[in-house]
Order: structure tokens, then C-alpha cells, then sequence
């Protein structure tokens, strides 16, 4: 990474800096595109940005520090009941509003706490930082798969933890399976009223919501890279890298990972906010073992540590989910319908998603386990005896 | 690092964590004896409800002993959580079912294990259900060892525990399009009427049978790494796989070994668990699974002896949170166990990876 | 220590009765032991004589059954690895502890972390004091590498050859500023030009840089030639200290010596 | 602007079948085609969970709303109609999931040739998409929710209200909420002289709110209630909650949840534990109400109620028992306990767009869902029922099963209607 960096100075500034350029006014182009072509491709777009930007979060913890968290979804669910506890009527005992777009039918100031969704998006990130903190503090000494284990623990016990918070001791925290429904919707209200979308957001434009996350998907790729590039950055690869010898240069194994650890989680959170308003609806069911698996394959098939790499692996592993799978029943049915066989015409896809998801991680990994995009430093640990080339943006393939 | 000094950090740090974390230890003995404590008054208070308690989880412990060796044997050879295992133990359920509905179609329902007709058909039946289930889990899992991590061996942990996922859901599915998504039933063989007379303590002859399937496997294969040259072998290669190789240990094949008998205790454990339970379906792997895993890090995950007690205390935390604290807390109290024994004692309550030690915590 | 701090010479490391037992086993036993300022120190024995575990304990990744140090005049007994090399404790690994997937200047600029000061907010914002402070780290670690005789600065660290990861290790070490280097065992595995070479760099890091030094070594020829003091380890205790010279013609340190070469 | 979009349809459409639908191509390719081309052409949609547990039910669904369509060779009076069945599950999920009930929901909004929605199948996925298609204004009926709080008040607090953010209703269902199936349950109890209870359920929105229901009318009627537990789906066996239980010795144990949730364990270890189905009464949902619970449970089922929002196919109306029928013969399956409210919901749709297009000579969304409530006296194969104002059903008359000889037999049909109003 920052040899990749040192790398990257000499680059051309073409090389340096037209890919990004191009790639975000593409991405600021996309819903003209999408609406001018009628992709209707939006929403699913908006979903694998959210993932994006939870991949970004993880590959904080495993790509950069090399941390193994199995339960990287407990972070999510914390940042989605944030906006869920404090922009909906949930807490209907009390009526707080604050520069909220909620607003009562009856036209009263509305039940439960309202709260800016500008403001739950930094609340919502302090937030899991310090849950990350706090679970992090105690198990950050265990070492690799010790450490994987207790994640996997806390983002088992997290999602249940609100299942059955709606009485704790005749208190409802998390309204339990029900879920927390009818979540506000984010919106800028000084905003004069020709453009109504962007003052309460809809769900019928859903531009509003995509530029938000792309800006949030922005700035995680910008912190990302520029933590990439500091001193932690360069503490985190040590720490990954030989942890004695890191406590010997002076650099605290423990802080350092709990950085990264808060970091990661605070990523999960904002991502986990944005989402539960989004989706206006949250259920402990939707973050599950699955969720964190998910992200982790993203991170992994990308290129652990390379954000260009773990922002592919999201777009490709959501977009075969949401996308591909689905596409592929219609095309063996298609194939299926003009050959004239019953057999692929009636064949059932979708029972074989997890066999078709489970036979990519096992061939990715068999076949090219450094990523789509490696790191330059986790290829050269993936492949000892090469030697150095390419960069982490360009990335040779050396397959 | 050498072995050696590998060795030695390792103990001096164990020292040292023991010695500066003495309050937190003392803190956490004296919780876990303020709960003891209290469940002694309540068996005090309703021993027959205790003791039925404590046997449910007992039996239901043993089951989940079984899966965690497998996830244990692995682990202490090549360092790998085998996500994979939970499934091949649901696959072996789905093995042992196919086997009894094709041996045993329209056998009598609940007559108790006795003299009678039926009786000796139903021991064959199970016999050879259990046997080909066993089978069939070691082969599959030592087809996997071979296809998706044998290749990865001298990649990062991290690849060939993605493949581990990638084949976890693989053979989910592979159950699912066998069995269909629904719950599917196993035949009632075994009685579930009272083995014990009288009927305050309730122990059932589907607990015996547990205990009469458990107790032989777990001799034998404690007997098979002890004694045997094989076993010998495979904790020569869990302790140093070169110095192993070196001894002219054929190290691959003591893997695949490992994965054999792993397999075999899947294949065992899921046949028992539909036989026990009455139902199985494509995903119990996954929270078995889970609830194995967290057995084998009780009990200090390398660590034979260790995977069967930690099963059993699982079993037993199980039941005595359904019992007096309530169902719906139960899987996080499990949880809260693995997390704070992770956090109080890392390597498990018999830490000492005496039987197959898994090596360094450290490797990079 | 009255004496000692009334002294003249200021003593960087003092070890007062470290003790370190394994189980029953004694590996250490009450070694009193001191470096003073500008010196270049050596601690040597027969295998197995406790050498590496007394320094393991220096460096913090062992803390001592019993006995305390004091470095620069403040207790580190009970300090973390970390809290010793911010304390001003650098070190070296016998078996090179590079980070191999970074660059040489980037080992240096790890090694200089906790001499530097940027923030996480401040390296996200791009600060200037934060881009002025990345600017001189990389002027530094290049004078550094300049130093220590090292080119291939861009190289990755495990790319580099067997003499120059030494060199660069101990760049790295001096990154952080320290009063004291532990050296362990830095010739190992050289070749006689290479191991040539290292010790004259040994000695200039005290004429040039003004440190004090701890050696391990087995390179007699090298702990002769430039150590000030030599302390002799056997079965754990302390069974000869002095110059060079007195040391070479101590009784017990020959019988130490043959003595392991007799049983093995 | 409309204009526009439909062009954009046009060549999503020849570019690549964009959407994620699975419908067309399928089985029913044949619909569609009856002729008549001067009439419009509309769109409807289904959305259920295809894959995961639910599967086989919610496929017959699918296959009862063609049937439906078939039958009126394509047509709804003049208008041409195009069915699209959507997918709300997702395989990672094994369920439904909430986002892709959005996306479902989002992505049919923008569609104005879609005017009817048939679904969802989960209460927890009606939830999302009340909202979103409230403000596109698409008519939604339902053939299998029953959360009571999607209608009207009863359920959490600034329900229903909160699902409709246009002030204007649309959404209605054609099965009986569970306030009145909670009520049956308790009333049943009451009729049979059972006076405790012990309640379970699968901590899932349906299964968690039916057993509300229930509580609060056992309660009502003087029902002990011994306690309440709620179980994990996902547990090997319930020895120990049952060993529990028994020691509370209640009359009953209610279980409101779904078969997935391992009900079939469940019942097997209630009996283990040494409580017969005759000695402790074992009470269910329409949850349960599958024959795959039989083949699940086997003797266990023997003796145990089930009450259902509903008649079951022998109770159906001549419509409905002709219905079954075809469906059978067509589709070569055994209906489901949805099924029928699947072919119900798909033809007030379609009779709905049929009035829609008499009345307006068009086909607008608006018109549609006008038509869906002013649904009275409909005649289908639930019987001779009425949208009211909220948009449930009129009808109140529930059954209860019992499970007689290995097979769900009637046991009883009440009325609830009372019970209900002096519940509330």
C-alpha cells in the first residue's frame, strides 16, 4: 500500500488520477443513464453501494490490520436501530423532534423521537465506533482465528439481542421481530420547493438517496486512502505483518487494532443508518451470520486491502445476488424453451444459488486467491517467491 | 519463530496473562460459583426436574460432543475452522435417513427396543444406517480436504477458510435440493418411553441409545490416537508438520486421515441426531454447527477431551437456560459463554492442546 | 543505587537480581547487570545459558519472576514492549522481524511512529502540519538508510539480500530515537566482509549517534573487538563480567565454555 | 413524460429483460393471447417469497393466479392482462427479505402499465410496501397477511396510519386478520373448557402477533395464562421447554407460528414430555395448518386444533370445490392452504380492472383500486363476502381442525364477529 503509494507518485497524474475521474462521473452520471435507458436499476444500485460501503468498513479491519471479524454485521444492525431508534415512532412515550421530516397527520409534533438524519448519520457512526471500542478493548489480544471466533460470537448475539429486546424487564428497546417500521425519511429542508425530492426524500426518485451514497460511498474511499497512506496505515500493515516486532518499533499492538477495529465499525454503522432509512423498515432477522459472510467474500474476492479490489468484489458478489442469479433462471429457461426441453425450461434456479455462490468462493480462492484486484503486499504474501511489479490501483495479474 | 521459542513465548505469556489478570479470573470464578450455587438450590429445591434437566442436556450435549471433534481433530492438524463440517453433518442425517426409508419402509412405529420381531431388523437398520452414513461423511470430507484445501495449504488462513464457507454452502445446498426446504422426519425406531422406572427422573431409551452410539466412537478414537501408529502420527504432524515430515511422517496422508475421521464422526452424529430428535432439515448444520464449534473453543479447541466436555456443558448451559431463564435467552447465554471464556481463558477451559496441538496463534 | 548515580558515567539500562523462572526451571537466576552511557555491552555464553531470555525480559516480551529495570532512571519492570521502545528501548530480532511486504523506507518511517504525531483526523483532512511532519519522517528515514549504508530504498523488505536486511533493521530500530539498541545476535548467518562491515556500523552508532548498545552475540571476534564491557551468562547466573581482555582470561568462563562443548 | 418512460420500457425491454421478474417465460406463456385487441393492455404483479421454506406453498400461489388468468383466457372483460410473478426472497436470506420487497416495490412504482398487486405473502415484506406503493397509488391485495396492525389499529402504536403516508388506503386482504384467528383460538379454549394456557411462538411477526391476539382474548375470557415463551426456529429439540411446561401443567399449549419453525420438533418432544394431545390440548395457527405437519410430526399430530382465517377446500363454496379441481388437474399438485385465497385475490383483481376499464374506458391505477374497494358481495370460492373501509374482509366465519386418524379433519366452524367486539 504505501509502497504501492510511493509507486502511485511517480505515476503519471493520468494514471493517478483519471480512472477515479472518470469512474465518479460515471457514477454521477448514473441515474441519468439508468432513467434515459429505463434500466430501473437504481435500487439494486443504492443496495450494492450500501455494501460498498460495508466492504470499505471490513476491509479496514481484515484488509489493512489484518483482522479476521466474523461479525462484522453486529455493527450494521447497530447503526441501522440508531436511525431506527431515534427517526421513528418507536419511542412512543415521548415527542422529540429536531429538525426533523417527520410530520403528524393530525398535525401535532409526531410521537417519538425525530431527530435529523444528517445528525443520526454521525450519531450512528460515533456510535458503533464506541460499541467497536467496547467489544473490541477485551478480545483485540486474542490473536487470529481466537479473535474471529469472538466476533462470530458478538454478531450472533448482537441480532438476537434485539430480537428479544422488546422487554427487557417491561422495557422495548428493539420492538423485538416486529421490527422498527415507518423510519423518517432523510430530507433538506432549506431546500427551496422546486426541488420537493430533495426536501423529504421519496420513494418513488430515488436520486436523492443514490447521490447520498455516493457521497458516503466517496468519503469512505477517500478516508480509506488516506488512512491507507498514514502513519496508522503503516502501523496497521506492521501490526498484520509481525505483531512483536511491531510492539518493539513502540507502535501499541492493542490501539492500533482497536483503531482499526473502531474505524471499520464506524463505516458499518453509518452504512447500517443509511440503509434502515432507506429500507424505512428494520427486522433483527435481515442481519444475519449470512450478512457477514457476504461482506467478508466481498472483501476477500476483491483483494483484501485494495480498495479499488473490495469495491469490485461488492459491486460483482451483490450483483450476482441481486442480478445474475436471478437473470441466469430466465436465460436456462430461454435456452431451456428453444431447444425444446422441459427439463431446462422448468429448471429452478434459485435453489441452486448457494451452490452456484459457494462454488465462486471455492474456485476464486482456488484459482487467483489474491482478489479480482490484489493488494501488491497481500500478493506478495499470497505468492512468496515473486517478485515485486505493478501497482495497487493497475495491479498486475499474475494469476 | 522456532518451535521452541514459539513454545516458550507462549507459556511465558500464558504466566504472564494468568499473573496480570488475576482480579479478572478471581471475578470470573467467583460468577461462575455464584451460579453453580444457585443451580444447586434449585436442583435442591426440585431435584426430579433437575436431574431430567441436567440428562436432557446431557444427551443433547453428546451429540453436539460428537460434531465438535470433528471440528477439534481438524483444527489441531491444519489450524482450519472447518465451516464445512456442520453441513457434512447434515448430510449425513440426510445419508442415514435414505438408508433407513430404503431398508426399513413401513416398519412398525413405536414399539419399544425389546425382544420382539421388529427389534433386530431395527438394530440392523440402524446398524447400517449408521455405517454408511459414516461412510459417506468420511469420504466426503476427505473429497473436500483434497479439492478445496490441499491445494490452499501454504496459502494465508483466510483463503482456505473462504473455501471452507464456499463449501459450507455448497453441501447446504446440495441437502436442500435433496431433501426439499421443509423439515423432513426421520421414522420413530427408538422409544422414547422412560428407561428409568418410575417417572420422576426421566431417561429415555432414545438417551441411552446416544449414549450407547457416543461412548464406543469416543473410546475408539481416543484408543486410535493414542495407540495406534497412525494416531501417532497425526499428533507428531499437529505439533510440527515438517519435523513430521522430516521423521518420514507421509504428511498428506495423515490429513486426509484426519478429515476421515472427522467425517466419520459427522456421519455418525447426524444419523443420531434424526434418530434422536425425529426431525432433521437441510440448514441444522449451520446452528449445530455453530453450537459445536463453540463446544470444541469451550473446551480448548485442539483439544479432544476438551471438545467432549465442552459439548456437554453446552448441552447442560442449554437446558438449564431453557429452564430457568428462559428459551428465548438461551442462544445468547451459549454465545456469552463462548465470548467470555474466549476473553477470560483463550485456550479454552483444559487449554493445554495436549492431545493434537494446534501450533502457533501467530502464524502470519 | 547510591554509587551508581553519584557517579560519574550515568548508567542508561540498570538490572537489579532479574530472575526469570519457567516452571521449576530457572532460566535466569538474580543477574545484576548495567550499561552505562555510551557504551557498547556485550552478553555472552554457552547455549541454552539464558542469554536471549535475560534479553526477551530487556525488551519486555518476557517480564522477570523477580528483579526490576530501571531505564534512563524510570522502573520499566512492568511495562509493555511498546511502552519500553517509546521509553527510548530500540531493537533487533535474531531472526530478522522486518515487515517484509514494505518498502525499506517504509520499515524505517514504522519504526518512527512514536516519534511522530499525525492524527487520524489530521492525515484525513490532509492537514499541513500533518503533510509537513510525513515530509520530514521521509526526509529522515532516508538519511537513515543513507546511514546504515542501505540503497534500494523502494525495494520491499523481504526482496532485499540477507546483509541488508540486517542493516535495514537496525534503521529501523534507530527510527525511533533510542537511548539504548538491543542487538541480538546481528551477524548471524554473514559472511565475514558483510559481518566486517556491520561492526564498524556498530561503532559508529556510539561515535556518531551517541548510543549505548547490548549485544548478544556468538561472533567472538566481534565482541572482542568492539565491546567495552562483557558479561558472561552460564546455567543462567552472571559468572563473569569486565573488559574484553579480563573476561578472555577468566577461569571460569573458559571452564563455562569448554564444559558445554564437552557434554555437547 | 409518460410518454418517455414507456419508450425507456420499451427498450429495457428489447435490451435486456432488465427487471428481475421471472414470470413471463415460464409456465404460463400461453396467457394473454384471447383475442380481442382493441381492449388496453394491463399489468399485474404477484410478489412472494419463492425460495426458501415457503416455496411449495407460494408456487401454488403463483399457479393459481395463472390459473385465474387462464380461465378468462387472458382477459379482464375488455382488457388484455399480463401477469408477472416476483421473487421477494433471496437465496443468501432463505426468506423473504426486506430489500428486495422494496426493490420489488420500487421498481413496479415506476411502472404505470402495472395497475394491480397481488401480495405479499409476509406481513413483515407488507410493511415495506405499503408505504412505497401507497405513494405510487397501486391497489394491493393480499392473499395472505395477517398482521392486524396493517389495517387498522390494534397492533403497535401509530398503526395503521403510519403504512399509508398519502392518507388514502390501498391495500386490502382477502384473508381474516389475526384478531379474529387469536380470538378463534381462545374461543375454542372456552367452548372445550380449557382454563390455562401456555403460549409459544416463533418470535416471527406473524407468529409473535397471533399469539398477542391470543393472550389478550384467553385473557378476556378468563383464561389463565402460565406463561409465555418464545422459541428459536432453529433449536435441535425442545425437550427442555417442554419438561418446563409440563411441570406448569396447563390444559393447553398455543403455539402461534409457522410450520417452518420446527412445529413439527415442537409437537414430537410436547408429547415426549408426557403430555398427551388428549391430556394437554395443543393449539395452532393456520401456520401449521399444512399436511406437511402430519408427515412431520406423525402421531405427535395426532388429536391437536389448528384454527384457520378461513374454510378449508371441503368447506369451500361450490366455486371453490371446482376450483380445487381444476387446479388440481391443471397443475397436478395438491392446493395449499393459501392457495385459494391466491386464486380469490387474483380474480376480484381482475374483475376490478374489468369495472375499472367499464367505468373509465381506461385502465389507471387510480380506477383499479377505486374498483378493489368497492369490491361487495363478491361471490368467490371463500364464499359471499365485502371489502369494508379498512380493506378486510367481511368474512368471520373460521374454522378449527383437529387431526383425526393421521388427516386435518373440521372439527368445528365459529364465528367470531362477537368475540372480536368485545375484545376491542
Amino acid at each position: 500500500m504505501s509502497a504501492a503509494n510511493a509507486t502511485g507518485r511517480g505515476a503519471s497524474p493520468l494514471k493517478r488520477f483519471g480512472l477515479p475521474a472518470l469512474l465518479i462521473a460515471l457514477a454521477l452520471l448514473f441515474p441519468f443513464l439508468d432513467d434515459g435507458l429505463g434500466l430501473g436499476l437504481m435500487f439494486p444500485v443504492i443496495v450494492i453501494a450500501v455494501y460498498v460501503m460495508l466492504a470499505l468498513g471490513l476491509n479496514i479491519v481484515i484488509g489493512f490490520a489484518g483482522l479476521l471479524d466474523l461479525g462484522f454485521v453486529a455493527f450494521y444492525a447497530l447503526g441501522a436501530y440508531v436511525v431506527g431508534w431515534f427517526a421513528s415512532g418507536h419511542f412512543n412515550q415521548v415527542s422529540i423532534s429536531f429538525l426533523s421530516t417527520a410530520r403528524s397527520i393530525s398535525g401535532g409534533s409526531p410521537a417519538g423521537i425525530h431527530i435529523s438524519f444528517w445528525i443520526l448519520l454521525i450519531v450512528a457512526g460515533a456510535f458503533t465506533a464506541l460499541c467497536g471500542i467496547i467489544i473490541g478493548a477485551p478480545t483485540l489480544r486474542l490473536r487470529g482465528d481466537y479473535l474471529a471466533i469472538v466476533t462470530l460470537g458478538f454478531g450472533e448475539i448482537i441480532p438476537r439481542f434485539f430480537q428479544n429486546g422488546d422487554n427487557l424487564g417491561g422495557f422495548n428497546l428493539t420492538n423485538g421481530t416486529i421490527g422498527i417500521k415507518s423510519i423518517d425519511s432523510p430530507g433538506i429542508s432549506i431546500l427551496p420547493d422546486s426541488l420537493s425530492t430533495w426536501q423529504r426524500f421519496g420513494t418513488l426518485d430515488l436520486n436523492p438517496w443514490y447521490y447520498t451514497i455516493l457521497l458516503l460511498v466517496l468519503i469512505t474511499v477517500y478516508v480509506n486512502i488516506r488512512l491507507r497512506d498514514s502513519r496508522l496505515g503503516r502501523a496497521w500493515v506492521s501490526v498484520r505483518e509481525d505483531e512483536t516486532a511491531a510492539a518493539a518499533m513502540g507502535i501499541n499492538p492493542v490501539t492500533t487494532k482497536l483503531w482499526a477495529y473502531a474505524l471499520g465499525a464506524m463505516f458499518g454503522g453509518v452504512a447500517g443508518a443509511f440503509y434502515g432509512a432507506f429500507i424505512k423498515s428494520i427486522f433483527p432477522t435481515s442481519f444475519s451470520f449470512n450478512i457477514s459472510i457476504l461482506v467478508l467474500c466481498m472483501v476477500i474476492l476483491g483483494g483484501m486491502g485494495n480498495i479499488y479490489g473490495v469495491i469490485l468484489g461488492a459491486i460483482a458478489l451483490q450483483g450476482i445476488n441481486f442480478y445474475l442469479l436471478p437473470q441466469i433462471n430466465d436465460w436456462v429457461h430461454a435456452i431451456g424453451e428453444s431447444l425444446g426441453s422441459p427439463l431446462l425450461a422448468g429448471a429452478d434456479i434459485p435453489k441452486y444459488n448457494f451452490f452456484i455462490f459457494g462454488i465462486i468462493l471455492v474456485l476464486m480462492m482456488l484459482l487467483r486467491p489474491e482478489g479480482i484486484i490484489p493488494n501488491r503486499q497481500r500478493q506478495e504474501e499470497l505468492h512468496d517467491d515473486s517478485d515485486a511489479g505493478g501497482d495497487a490501483l493497475g495491479g498486475t495479474v499474475r494469476a | 519463530m522456532t518451535t521452541g521459542e514459539a513454545t516458550k513465548n507462549r507459556s511465558g505469556a500464558l504466566l504472564e496473562g494468568i499473573r496480570s489478570s488475576s482480579w479478572q479470573s478471581r471475578a470470573a470464578v467467583a460468577v461462575v460459583a455464584v451460579l453453580i450455587v444457585l443451580l444447586l438450590v434449585q436442583g435442591v429445591r426440585d431435584p426430579g426436574q433437575f436431574t431430567s434437566q441436567l440428562l436432557i442436556g446431557l444427551t443433547n450435549g453428546a451429540i453436539i460432543a460428537l460434531i465438535a471433534l470433528g471440528y477439534t481433530l481438524v483444527y489441531g492438524i491444519v489450524e482450519l475452522i472447518n465451516f464445512a463440517h456442520g453441513d457434512n453433518f447434515m448430510i449425513g442425517s440426510f445419508v442415514g435417513l435414505t438408508v433407513l426409508s430404503g431398508t426399513l419402509f413401513g416398519l412398525g412405529l413405536f414399539s419399544p427396543i425389546s425382544g420382539d420381531s421388529g427389534a433386530a431388523l431395527k438394530i440392523a437398520g440402524v446398524l447400517i444406517a449408521l455405517v454408511v452414513a459414516m461412510a459417506a461423511c468420511g469420504a466426503i470430507n476427505v473429497g473436500i480436504e483434497r479439492i478445496a484445501y490441499k491445494p490452499l495449504r501454504n496459502s494465508p488462513r483466510l483463503a482456505v477458510l473462504i473455501t471452507a464457507i464456499g463449501m459450507s454452502f455448497i453441501l447446504q445446498n446440495l441437502g436442500l435440493v435433496w431433501k426439499g426446504p421443509a423439515q423432513v422426519p426421520f421414522p420413530d425406531l427408538i422409544s422414547s418411553a422412560n428407561a428409568l422406572p418410575g417417572d420422576t427422573i426421566v431417561f429415555r431409551w432414545k438417551d441411552v441409545f446416544v449414549i450407547a452410539v457416543t461412548v464406543p466412537l469416543l473410546l475408539g478414537l481416543s484408543y486410535f490416537i493414542k495407540n495406534t501408529k497412525q494416531g501417532k502420527a497425526m499428533r507428531a504432524v499437529a505439533q510440527d508438520k515438517e519435523a513430521a515430515a522430516m521423521v518420514g511422517i507421509n504428511v498428506n496422508r495423515t490429513i486426509s486421515i484426519t478429515f476421515l475421521l472427522g467425517g466419520i464422526l459427522a456421519g455418525a452424529s447426524g444419523v443420531m441426531y434424526g434418530l434422536f430428535n425425529g426431525i432433521t432439515v437441510f440448514n441444522v448444520g449451520f446452528t449445530q454447527g455453530l453450537y459445536a464449534f463453540t463446544a470444541a473453543v469451550l473446551g480448548g479447541i485442539g483439544n479432544l477431551s476438551g471438545a467432549v466436555v465442552g459439548g456437554l456443558l453446552i448441552g447442560v448451559i442449554g437446558s438449564m437456560a431453557d429452564q430457568y431463564i428462559g428459551v428465548r435467552w438461551t442462544a445468547i447465554v451459549i454465545f456469552a459463554v463462548l465470548v467470555l471464556v474466549l476473553v477470560f481463558r483463550p485456550t479454552g477451559l483444559l487449554g493445554d492442546r495436549s492431545a493434537t496441538q494446534g501450533g502457533g496463534s501467530d502464524r502470519a | 543505587m547510591p554509587e551508581e548515580n553519584g557517579g560519574s558515567v550515568a548508567n542508561v539500562l540498570e538490572a537489579r537480581g532479574i530472575t526469570k523462572a519457567f516452571g521449576g526451571l530457572l532460566a535466569v537466576n538474580a543477574v545484576d547487570f548495567d550499561i552505562p552511557e555510551r557504551a557498547i555491552v556485550s552478553l555472552i555464553g554457552p547455549n541454552g545459558a539464558g542469554k536471549t531470555t535475560f534479553f526477551n525480559m530487556v525488551s519486555g516480551l518476557y517480564t522477570p519472576t523477580r528483579g526490576r529495570f530501571v531505564l534512563t532512571g524510570r522502573d520499566i519492570t512492568k511495562m509493555k514492549p511498546h511502552q519500553r521502545a517509546q521509553m527510548g528501548l530500540g531493537r533487533t530480532f535474531q531472526n530478522i522481524r522486518l515487515f517484509g511486504t514494505m518498502s525499506a523506507v517504509d520499515n524505517v518511517l514504522a519504526g518512527m511512529h512514536v516519534r511522530l504525531k499525525g492524527s487520524i483526523l489530521g492525515a484525513v483532512l490532509k492537514m499541513p502540519g500533518v503533510r509537513r511532519e510525513e515530509k520530514e519522517a521521509r526526509e529522515k528515514a532516508h538519511a537513515l538508510l543513507d546511514f546504515v549504508g542501505l540503497r534500494g530504498r523502494e525495494t520491499f523488505a523481504k526482496n532485499l539480500p540477507y546483509g541488508d536486511q540486517r542493516r535495514l533493521e537496525i534503521a529501523r530500530a534507530l527510527a525511533s530515537d533510542p537511548k539504548l539498541l538491543l542487538l541480538d545476535e546481528p551477524t548471524a548467518g554473514m559472511n565475514p566482509q558483510e559481518t566486517a562491515r556491520l561492526t564498524e556500523l556498530i561503532g559508529r552508532l556510539r561515535q556518531e549517534r551517541g548510543l549505548s548498545v547490548l549485544l548478544i552475540e556468538h561472533e567472538m571476534r566481534v565482541v572482542m573487538s568492539i565491546s567495552d564491557r562483557v558479561t558472561v551468562l552460564d546455567h543462567g547466573e552472571k559468572i563473569s563480567e569486565g573488559t574484553p581482555t579480563e573476561v578472555r582470561q577468566d577461569e571460569r568462563v573458559i571452564e563455562a565454555y569448554l564444559g558445554t562443548a564437552r557434554t555437547g | 413524460m409518460k410518454g418517455i418512460r414507456k419508450v425507456g420500457m420499451l427498450a429495457a425491454l428489447g435490451v435486456a429483460s432488465a427487471l428481475t421478474v421471472a414470470g413471463c417465460g415460464g409456465g404460463g406463456g400461453g396467457e394473454g393471447q384471447g383475442g380481442a385487441a382493441e381492449g388496453p393492455t394491463a399489468t399485474i404483479v404477484s410478489d412472494f417469497p419463492l425460495q426458501g421454506a415457503n416455496r411449495a406453498q407460494t408456487e401454488t400461489m403463483v399457479n393459481a393466479i395463472r390459473l385465474a388468468l387462464e380461465e378468462r383466457d387472458g382477459m379482464a372483460g375488455e382488457v388484455t392482462v399480463e401477469y408477472e410473478s416476483l421473487d421477494d426472497a433471496t437465496a443468501q436470506a432463505g426468506q423473504w427479505d426486506e430489500a428486495k420487497c422494496a426493490e420489488n416495490a420500487q421498481s413496479v412504482a415506476q411502472r404505470d402499465e402495472v395497475v394491480g398487486w397481488i401480495g405479499p405473502f409476509n406481513s413483515g415484506c407488507a410493511a415495506v410496501e405499503i408505504p412505497i406503493l401507497n405513494e405510487a397509488g397501486l391497489g394491493m391485495i393480499s392473499p395472505a397477511n395477517t398482521a392486524i396492525g396493517l389495517t387498522k389499529p390494534g397492533g403497535e402504536p401509530g398503526e395503521p396510519e403510519r403504512y399509508y403516508p398519502t392518507g388514502e388506503r390501498n391495500y386490502t386482504r382477502v384473508i381474516i386478520a389475526d384478531d379474529k384467528q387469536g380470538a378463534a383460538g381462545a374461543t375454542l379454549m372456552d367452548e372445550e373448557g380449557f382454563e390455562s394456557v401456555y403460549i409459544l411462538d416463533d418470535r416471527e411477526t406473524y407468529g409473535q402477533g397471533l399469539a398477542d391476539q391470543f393472550e389478550r382474548t384467553a385473557e378476556e375470557l378468563g383464561i389463565e395464562v402460565l406463561g409465555r415463551d418464545g422459541i428459536d426456529g432453529s433449536a435441535s429439540n425442545y425437550r427442555s421447554l417442554m419438561e418446563r411446561i409440563a411441570q406448569e401443567q396447563p390444559d393447553a399449549i398455543y403455539f402461534g407460528g409457522i410450520i417452518e419453525n420446527n412445529a413439527g420438533q415442537l409437537l414430537k418432544d410436547k408429547v415426549g414430555a408426557g403430555m398427551s394431545n388428549d391430556d394437554v390440548a395443543f393449539i395452532g395457527p393456520d401456520g401449521i395448518f399444512v399436511d406437511e405437519l402430519l408427515n412431520q410430526a406423525g402421531d405427535a399430530a395426532e388429536g391437536i386444533y389448528v384454527t384457520f382465517g378461513g374454510l378449508p377446500e371441503e368447506e369451500l363454496s361450490d366455486e371453490g370445490q371446482e376450483f380445487v379441481e381444476n387446479f388440481e388437474a391443471q397443475y397436478n399438485e395438491d392446493i395449499q392452504p393459501y392457495t385459494a385465497y391466491a386464486y380469490e385475490a387474483a380474480n376480484v383483481m381482475l374483475d376490478a380492472i374489468e369495472r375499472a376499464y367499464e367505468a373509465d374506458g381506461d385502465v389507471t391505477r387510480e380506477g383499479v383500486l377505486r374498483e378493489i374497494f368497492a369490491t361487495e358481495d363478491y361471490e368467490g370460492v371463500l364464499g359471499e363476502w365485502s371489502f369494508d373501509e379498512d380493506g378486510d374482509t367481511t368474512l368471520t366465519e373460521l374454522s378449527i381442525q383437529r387431526v383425526e386418524d393421521g388427516q386435518f379433519t373440521l372439527d368445528r366452524t365459529l364465528d367470531v364477529s362477537d368475540t372480536v367486539a368485545s375484545v376491542e
